[in-house]
């Protein structure tokens, strides 16, 4: 089926999301859209889900205009949307989640289980996924719920599919995995609209591309394009994409983590046996799929963890059992995975989020009273510093982007005397301008000579920005690599093979000798 | 296959087998240890001799069950030694890191009120029947708050408002019931009365975004303001619209003939037996059916249930009505299920305990059901150890549901994790 | 200040502008007990007299002396307040409004010219419904409970058990109380003074203890007694208290042996009379057996199923009272 | 490199403030309170007994029908008017004037127990336990009150000080059963109030605990005159000096909540107790923290009960509903401190003025219950009241935000460092 979008608008209020955007997806091809965070994408695809009604334009299928007046009439039309953030039922097993709103009854008005399973099973058979019907959506890992994502829009028969940034959340496998997949629905004729941010895939997988940036079509690309043009047409201007940074003189041992275990609410060991140690000025990443204990890995460091064995010395000092707050002012930065859930209170303004780790003493405490005037200026100097983009200090950063609200963390976690810097994803769905800016900023503290640890699931980020690469699997560490290993080693690593370097550590010291 | 798996393969589906710790907790040894401990102070510190008489069946039963006579002490050593035992055998499942099954808990509370009541009716009898039917009347509009509660609550609304559900469909129902004449046209009022009050809190939670807490806390006051004013101004100088009809009992045929089971099940009026379907309507519909699996799915991620089609504020506006409606019934429980007439303010808080109960029972209709029982039962035993003449002060005989309950929530559920949308509107552009 | 009512108020010319009003406590006037008694004692009064009244209705025991307040303001001549719990706002206001008169209903430690106290000795009245509990009882088990522990509602109790307990001396039989020991002070309690199933469920367990004849104290809550006793289908019956119930609760009325009136509507209504013909008194008013002030209700629709003796028996125990030859006793009786 | 904002025309921008005055918050509170009188009126009028009978021959003589619902109707509001505000029927401008400080009497313990109910808001629990940290303070503060004979210097700050502890304490209760075993507070706190209220109960006929020597009634001791609250400006008027009290309680949580770091855990954790603790802050110890706070403040609403209003001898239901009413001024008062001593006020004034009102002519005082919930349901949903007044929504930033405003010193101090920056930015 043939869609054809025509002069798409969409206005949030005094802000224009979408603006007069043409697109066209020819069966049997992907079309790759590209734009910057709040370039207008995700808007563009909810109205033609029809979860949002355009204020103009109108949308074709196969020539024929449609209204939409919800995503059920979409879904009807035959128009399938895999979304930027899963929309599954947590709870519910695979089997309910694809048979959700268009529920087969057997008598009285029961559901026809059986039958939603025998789907699942099929379309897993005929794309070669391996998904049990009957396994909670909650407990799989991210590759397979997004797999179910698909078998529900294949389950209605769509011809049109839409996949909003699929690879964010996938490994290197995965990701090729799922392009895999997407080839197959194309040869079977489907047309598909890609959504990313990733050159790399752009070029592997799309038949045409379109850019577009504040809500404008700013140009369409062939996928022979440089990445450099692709996103310079992207930002609207040239962006740095590799990370400059001087080989690392790492220093005196800072950080030891030795025979390290983490246990979880339900008995998992879910960090096994961890041990390594981190040197001062050096930025030691943590690849692995996610889900391999990464995550409970750099919670037990701050602390958060509450059943932890092993011990974590910090420059000679045990902070193994101490409290979170013991341990941040023992000099440890974090900048947690999930930003908004664990690093920022939505509410808060900016500058409140900017003093949250240091709500008991100084410099903004004095004897239990706020320094409201000394946190004033210093959130303006760290929204100078950091280019947070806001109406003002008093913003509540609810209302920033997701890049903004990065940077709010990492000011914020920045600001302190760090002995040691942990950033868990630091660069999940923020833009190719903002990260380039993060990158920096931890390079930067690196030269400081503060020990980095970054956790990563990109592969490109943990080789761009790593000293030495730790790949976590199954909740132990395979091995410790430097960071010129290639891909595919460090992919093999990912899915649990030990490195073929004997000794990787081996390696490591004749590096630094 | 081949050509689909890259050669890297990690196989997707695989969920990494993580090696368990496992865990053991001391917590449910050491509070048998302090309830044997109880029983053994009990027997001892304050021992009781003479007999004591558990009565099996009422007079009118059809099968006459014999008494139970017990001797007293006796029987409160014997029952303190199996607590005892039962304390070690736990101690020992957990030494040997294994949980502490739920049934044998079952058993130990069941032998301590055993104990507790045979200590406590020293010289006197108890009638178990009794004590188990009243325990069943107090809990009937507990259940039908906690279903409401339930259904509300699982498609995302947090149902604050069951008190003002239940008092406002007790007041409706008798005054309809009275002007009508008739006690099943005062039922339905009920249905509706409830539902009323629901879409108060439907409206305002889901149309204009009010924090359903607010909205809900607030609904109570209005209804028992309005309930209270109107049976002032109008009920106590019109009694005629307060004539107090109400359902008698149907014995249903055969089944009200078992005994202990028979008088207490099947000897009860029609709102009792509409509880019996509304617990398994609702516990069947919720997990088997498309009504069930769409209202959880609205309850739990909205947005998902959005993309399929799903729409979310009406499923919302219409199952909180439906709670309403079901918690309404609850309310013609007081009037016409029980009592007849309207009073001022006559649910008592009874909403706030469903709403306890639908928390305690972890948003689940079966658990919330059984947590309605257990509060009827602890508030009923405390009306038969009054009688029997317990030696402890009314005020804590009364106290007993409360803490009972405060107990079980602190000791037994801790933190339970709720409908994860519940409580948080649904905005759509 | 009395502004610009009438002075003249004690003629009984201006008797049409005597101004009657009445505070009741937290319970309400809708209480089936002394709030409502007394209330209707009021009215009874008022159009007798043919004046208006006033009566205001407290939902918490703070706004006691704010509603007193809010009568003198409507000008009333005198204000009654309902139940113990207003005494010391009545003593305040009393001392603080001289012009004004006061009346206060089952309290009498105020001391003040313009304060009158009505007060009931309960027990006397309920020793006869006691002993005529026992001896109508078929299984040998009577019952009582009560709305709170409190005095007023254990009054009650004590006056029947001392006559279930008199009974059995007299006639050595071994008729059983459940629901109150007034040796411990012990007893079965609603916990308030609502008709509801936690009511209705306690009166259900002194039926379970075969109870045929109960009496439940504490205004509505004998309507859920009622229920119970319907849906038990045993016939047991009830002894009301505070009014006559078989008069006053129709739709109940087949249940009720007797009732053990607590005279508070007429008390009111002399009271207010006495005032308003101007002869109003400090000297308390105290409803006895003697002057029928407290007293058991008619048999009604049971005359011809009680023992053909009671009747008799009743007569001479009440004399008995009367002249002190029998002792009623409660610690919750005010001290005479 | 900070964002370029167009900045609206003068014009333009004195459009915007005029329209946002007129569907500003304190517009809707005022339409809300209106709306709310209005329905109310129409309850009143409709089951009055003389506009039941005029209606009876409504087609005859429609007159006499809009007469008794005028009547009726204006009879009610100016007795609630001549009740909470100013008596204009009064003899004296004393007496004129003393129905204010009626109601200033009853917003006190409707204030502080408020503030108690708004902290915990803030700190993201539903504290619904008041009834219980009442009877507790009252308790307490009523036992230091008729125990102790002290100098009233001594005695009455200690017998406030023992109803804070006993509401603190109750509330600490809570927070303690949450912290350590994860129970919900909204369980706790209602099965707590009955544990205080049959608790108080048994006391109150006990012998040697709380009942007054010489009594069978179940009710304490009047509390000795060194630990009663001394009227405020003479004894004609009902305020009494707890009022101070209350208004430096809200003083002091505007300054917890706004200024202080506890406070500024407490709105963390109320907002994302997730991102509190992963920034080092003791989510449990907040959650204990804002209860015996919480609890606290409900207490001085029982120790004024006791030592003010209440003075001859309280029972157990000195709570007198305020625990539960406390919620809806919290909520009216949108959680914060002023808003809440603002929401006292008028719930005092509906109070003072129902009895008034029930005095004149009869309506039953559960009629302010109504008032007072339709006022927060109408304040909480702009939207409707927009509607049925036919205005238009605000600019930007309407909607039920309950979100707290910065405080202004922070708001100010940003304007100014956000000026300095688009000035860098200009050049
Ligand atoms: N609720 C809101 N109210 C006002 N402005 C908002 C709101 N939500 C978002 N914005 C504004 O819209 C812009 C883009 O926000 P959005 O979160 O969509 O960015 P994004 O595309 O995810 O960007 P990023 O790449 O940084 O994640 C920001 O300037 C933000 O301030
Ligand atoms: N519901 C909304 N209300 C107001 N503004 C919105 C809304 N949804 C999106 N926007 C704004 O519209 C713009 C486009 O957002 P959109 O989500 O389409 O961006 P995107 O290109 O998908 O970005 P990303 O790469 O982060 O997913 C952003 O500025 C965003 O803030
Ligand atoms: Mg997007
Ligand atoms: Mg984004």
């Amino acid at each position: 089926m043939k869609l054809e979008l025509q002069g798409i608008t969409k206005r949030f209020g005094a802000l224009t999301a979408n603006d007069h955007i043409d697109l066209t997806a020819e069966p049997g091809e992907i079309h790759a859209l590209l734009g910057e965070n709040g370039a207008g994408k995700s808007t563009l695809m909810n109205v033609l889900y029809g979860l949002y009604q355009a204020d103009e334009g109108r949308i074709l299928l196969d020539d024929v205009p449609q209204h939409f007046a919800g995503p059920g009439d979409a879904m009807n039309a035959g128009i399938g949307m895999v979304h930027q953030h899963f929309m599954l039922v947590p709870v519910f097993t695979v089997a309910e989640n694809v048979m959700l709103g268009h529920e087969e009854t057997t008598f009285g008005g029961r559901l026809d289980l059986p039958g939603a399973r025998a789907k699942v099973r099929e379309i897993s058979r005929r794309f070669g996924f391996d998904v049990d019907p009957d396994a909670i959506v909650e407990e799989l890992p991210v590759g397979v719920q997004q797999r179910v994502e698909i078998i529900k829009a294949l389950s209605r028969e769509a011809k049109v599919l839409i996949f909003d940034e699929p690879t964010a959340v996938l490994t290197p496998q995965e990701t090729d995995e799922l392009m895999a997949i997407m080839r197959q629905l194309r040869d079977a004729g489907t047309a598909i609209v890609f959504i990313t941010h990733k050159l790399r895939e752009v070029r592997e997988v799309a038949d045409r591309i379109t850019v577009i940036r504040l809500g404008k079509v700013v140009g369409e690309a062939e996928p022979t394009a440089s990445n450099a043009e692709l996103a310079s047409l992207m930002v609207g201007r040239s962006v740095e994409l590799t990370v400059q940074k001087e080989p690392a003189t790492p220093g005196e041992t800072a950080l030891v983590v030795d025979g390290l275990r983490v246990i979880d609410a339900i008995g998992q060991v879910v960090v096994d046996d961890v041990s390594f140690e981190l040197h001062r000025g050096e930025i030691l990443a943590i690849a692995g799929v996610q889900g391999n204990g990464q995550t409970e890995l750099t919670e037990a460091i701050l602390g958060l963890q509450d059943r932890v064995e092993g011990r974590i010395l910090l420059d000679g000092r045990e902070i193994q059992g101490q409290s979170v707050r013991r341990v941040l002012d023992a000099g440890v930065g974090f900048v947690p995975e999930d930003r908004t859930e664990d690093g920022l209170v939505g509410e808060f303004t900016i500058a409140e989020n900017l003093m949250l780790d240091r709500s008991y003493r100084s410099p903004f405490v004095r004897r239990g009273w706020l320094k409201l005037v000394d946190l004033a200026q210093f959130a303006a100097d760290k929204v100078k510093e950091f280019d947070i983009r806001s109406q003002g200090i008093t913003t509540p950063v609810g209302r920033l982007s997701g890049g903004n609200q990065q940077k709010v963390v990492l000011a914020r976690e920045l600001s302190r005397d760090l002995r040691l810097f942990v950033a868990a994803q630091p660069t999940r769905g923020i833009d190719v301008g903002s990260i380039e800016f993060v990158h920096k900023r931890i390079v930067a503290t690196r030269d400081e000579g503060v020990p980095v640890i970054v956790v990563s699931t990109e592969l490109d980020e943990v080789t761009a920005l790593a000293d030495r690469i730790a790949v976590m699997y199954r909740g132990a560490i395979v091995g410790i690599v430097p960071a010129d290993t290639p891909r595919d080693v460090l992919g093999l690593m990912m899915a649990g093979e030990t490195p073929d370097a004997p000794d990787s550590e081996n390696h490591q010291k004749e590096q630094l000798a | 296959m081949s050509t689909l798996t890259p050669d890297v393969a990690v196989p997707a589906s695989e969920t990494p087998g993580l090696s368990v710790e496992r865990t053991r907790s001391w917590k449910a040894p050491i509070a048998l240890a302090v309830f044997t401990i109880l029983a053994l102070l009990l027997v001892t510190a304050a021992h009781r001799g003479g007999h004591s008489t558990f009565r099996l069946a009422s007079s009118t039963d059809f099968v006459k069950l014999p008494n139970a006579v017990l001797p007293t002490a006796g029987t409160g050593v014997v029952l303190t030694i199996v607590l005892a035992v039962i304390t070690l055998l736990a101690a020992a499942q957990v030494a040997r890191w294994q949980k502490v099954p739920l049934w044998l808990l079952a058993v130990f509370g069941v032998l301590f009120f055993v104990a507790f009541l045979t200590w406590a009716g020293s010289d006197n009898s108890i009638l178990v029947p009794g004590l188990l039917i009243g325990s069943l009347g107090l809990s009937t509009p507990l259940i039908f708050g906690a279903l409401g509660g339930v259904i509300s609550e699982r498609v995302g609304v947090v149902n604050v408002a069951i008190e003002g559900q239940l008092l406002g469909g007790a007041f409706v129902s008798a005054v309809v019931a009275s002007v009508t004449g008739s006690l099943w046209v005062g039922l339905v009022s009920a249905l509706v009365a409830g539902a009323v009050v629901s879409m108060v809190l439907a409206v305002f939670s889901i149309r204009y975004l009010v924090d359903q807490v607010i909205v809900g806390v607030v609904l109570n006051v209005l209804v028992t303001g309005l309930t209270s004013f109107l049976y002032g101004e109008v009920l106590t100088n019109s009694p005629g619209l307060n004539k107090g009809l109400r359902f008698s009992a149907w014995d249903i045929p055969g089944l009200s003939r078992i005994p202990l089971i028979g008088p207490l099940l099947f000897q009860q009026n029609v709102v009792v037996y509409l509880m019996y379907i509304a617990i398994a309507a609702v516990f069947i519909g919720l997990f088997r059916t498309r009504w069930g699996l769409r209202l959880r799915a609205v309850g739990e991620h909205p947005q998902a249930a959005d993309t399929v089609g799903i729409k979310v504020n009406a499923t919302r506006f219409w199952n909180v009505s439906l709670a309403g409606a079901i918690a309404g019934l609850g309310g013609a429980f007081f009037t016409l299920g029980d009592l007849g007439e309207f009073q001022k303010e006559m649910t008592a808080g009874a909403g706030y305990i469903a709403l306890a109960a639908v928390i305690f029972g972890r948003w689940d209709p079966i658990r919330a059901t059984l947590a309605a029982l257990l509060f009827g039962f602890a508030s009923n035993l405390q009306n038969v150890l009054s009688v029997v003449g317990s030696p402890v002060p009314s005020e804590f005989m009364l106290m007993l549901p409360y803490v009972v309950t405060i107990l079980a929530v602190a000791g037994l559920v801790g933190q339970s994790r709720g409908p994860a949308a519940s409580g948080k509107p649904y905005i759509k552009s | 200040g009395c502004g610009s009512a009438p002075s003249a108020s004690k003629t009984t010319s201006a008797s049409s502008k005597y101004l009657p009003c009445m505070v009741s406590d937290s319970g309400g006037f809708n209480d089936k007990s002394f709030n409502e008694l007394g209330l209707d004692g009021l009215k009874e009064a008022a159009s007798g007299l043919g004046t208006s009244y006033k009566a205001v209705e407290s939902a918490d025991q703070t706004v006691y002396s704010s509603n007193i307040t809010s009568l003198l303001n409507q000008k009333c001549n005198l204000i009654i307040t309902v139940g113990y719990l207003l005494s010391d706002a009545t003593k305040t206001a009393a001392k603080a409004n001289p012009k004004t008169d006061f009346a206060t209903i089952d309290d009498n430690e105020i001391d003040a010219a313009n304060v009158r106290p009505i007060t009931f000795e309960t027990d006397e009245a309920a020793f006869l419904g006691g002993y005529a509990a026992a001896s109508y009882s078929k299984t040998g088990v009577v019952g009582t409970l009560g709305g709170q522990q409190i005095p007023t509602v254990t009054i009650f109790m004590d006056g029947f058990a001392d006559g279930v307990a008199y009974y059995n001396q007299q006639k050595h039989k071994n008729v059983k109380l459940v629901g109150w020991n007034e040796k411990t002070q012990k007893g079965v309690f609603t916990g308030g003074f609502e008709a509801g199933t936690a009511a209705k469920q306690a009166a259900q367990t002194l039926l379970d203890q075969d109870a045929d004849v109960i009496m439940p104290v504490g205004g509505p809550i004998y309507q859920s007694a009622a229920q119970a006793i319907k849906d038990s289908k045993k016939g047991q019956v009830l002894i009301g208290v505070d009014s006559d119930t078989y008069q006053t609760d129709p739709q109940n009325a087949s249940l009720f042996l007797t009732s053990v009136e607590k005279g508070i509507a007429p008390a009111t209504k002399a009271v207010v009379e006495d005032a308003a013909k101007g002869n109003f008194t400090k000297t308390p008013y105290i409803g006895t057996l003697k002057n029928d002030g407290v007293g058991l209700a008619p048999f009604h629709d049971y005359k011809d199923k009680i023992s053909s003796t009671l009747p008799a028996e009743l007569n001479t125990i009440k004399a008995g009272i009367i002249d002190g030859s029998i002792k009623v006793e409660s610690p919750a009786a005010l001290t005479k | 490199m900070s964002e370029v904002q167009p900045t609206p025309s003068r014009d333009e921008r004195s459009r915007t403030i005029l329209r946002d005055i007129v569907s500003s918050n304190a517009m809707i509170s005022v339409l809300a309170v209106v709306l709310a009188l209005v329905i109310s009126g129409i309850l009143i009028a409709a089951t009055d007994p003389t506009v039941e009978k005029t209606s009876g021959y409504f087609f005859a003589r429609p007159g006499d029908t809009f007469q008794a619902i005028w009547s009726s109707v204006s009879i009610a509001y100016s007795s609630i008017f001549q009740g909470a505000v100013i008596d204009f029927q009064a003899s004296t401008f004393a007496g004129a004037i003393s129905p204010l400080f009626d109601t200033l009497n009853f917003a006190m313990p409707l204030i502080v127990a408020g503030l108690g109910v708004a902290l915990s808001f803030r700190a993201g629990m539903f504290n619904i336990g008041g009834q219980g940290q009442i009877l507790a303070g009252a308790a307490a503060a009523g036992w230091v009150g008729f125990s102790f004979h002290l100098p009233l210097a001594i005695h009455l700050p200690l017998a406030v000080i023992a109803g804070i502890v006993g509401g603190a304490f109750w509330g600490f209760l809570v927070g303690f059963i949450k912290a350590r075993t994860g129970a919900h507070e909204v369980i706790l706190t209602i099965m707590l109030n009955y544990v205080a209220f049959y608790l108080i109960s048994f006391m109150l006929r006990t012998p040697g605990l709380l009942q007054a020597k010489g009594t069978t009634n179940p009710q304490s001791p009047a509390t000795l005159p060194s630990a009663v609250l001394p009227p405020l400006l003479g004894s004609q008027f009902a305020v009494n000096v707890g009022f101070l009290i209350v208004i430096a309680a809200t003083f002091f949580c505007s300054w917890l909540l706004n200024r202080s770091s506890l406070g500024f855990r407490f709105r963390a954790v109320g907002e994302n107790p997730h991102a509190s603790r992963t920034a080092g802050m003791s989510v449990k110890g907040v959650y204990v923290w804002a209860m015996v706070l919480s609890g606290a403040l409900v207490g001085i609403a029982g120790a004024t009960q006791v030592l003010g209003t209440l003075t001859t001898g309280f029972s157990s239901g000195i709570d007198a509903g305020i625990g539960f009413d406390a919620i809806t001024v919290a909520l009216l008062g949108r959680s914060r401190p002023w808003g809440v001593f603002g929401a006292g006020l008028l719930f005092g004034a509906l109070k003072a003025g129902g009895y008034a009102m029930q005095a004149a002519n009869g309506v039953p005082i559960d009629i302010v219950l109504v008032v007072q919930s339709l006022i927060v349901l109408f304040v909480a949903a702009p939207p409707l009241v927009r509607t049925i007044f036919r205005l238009r929504a605000p600019g930007a930033g309407g909607g039920p935000s309950t979100t707290a405003k910065p405080p202004r010193r922070l708001r100010r101090a940003a304007a100014e460092s956000s000026t300095a920056q688009t000035v860098e930015a200009a050049q």
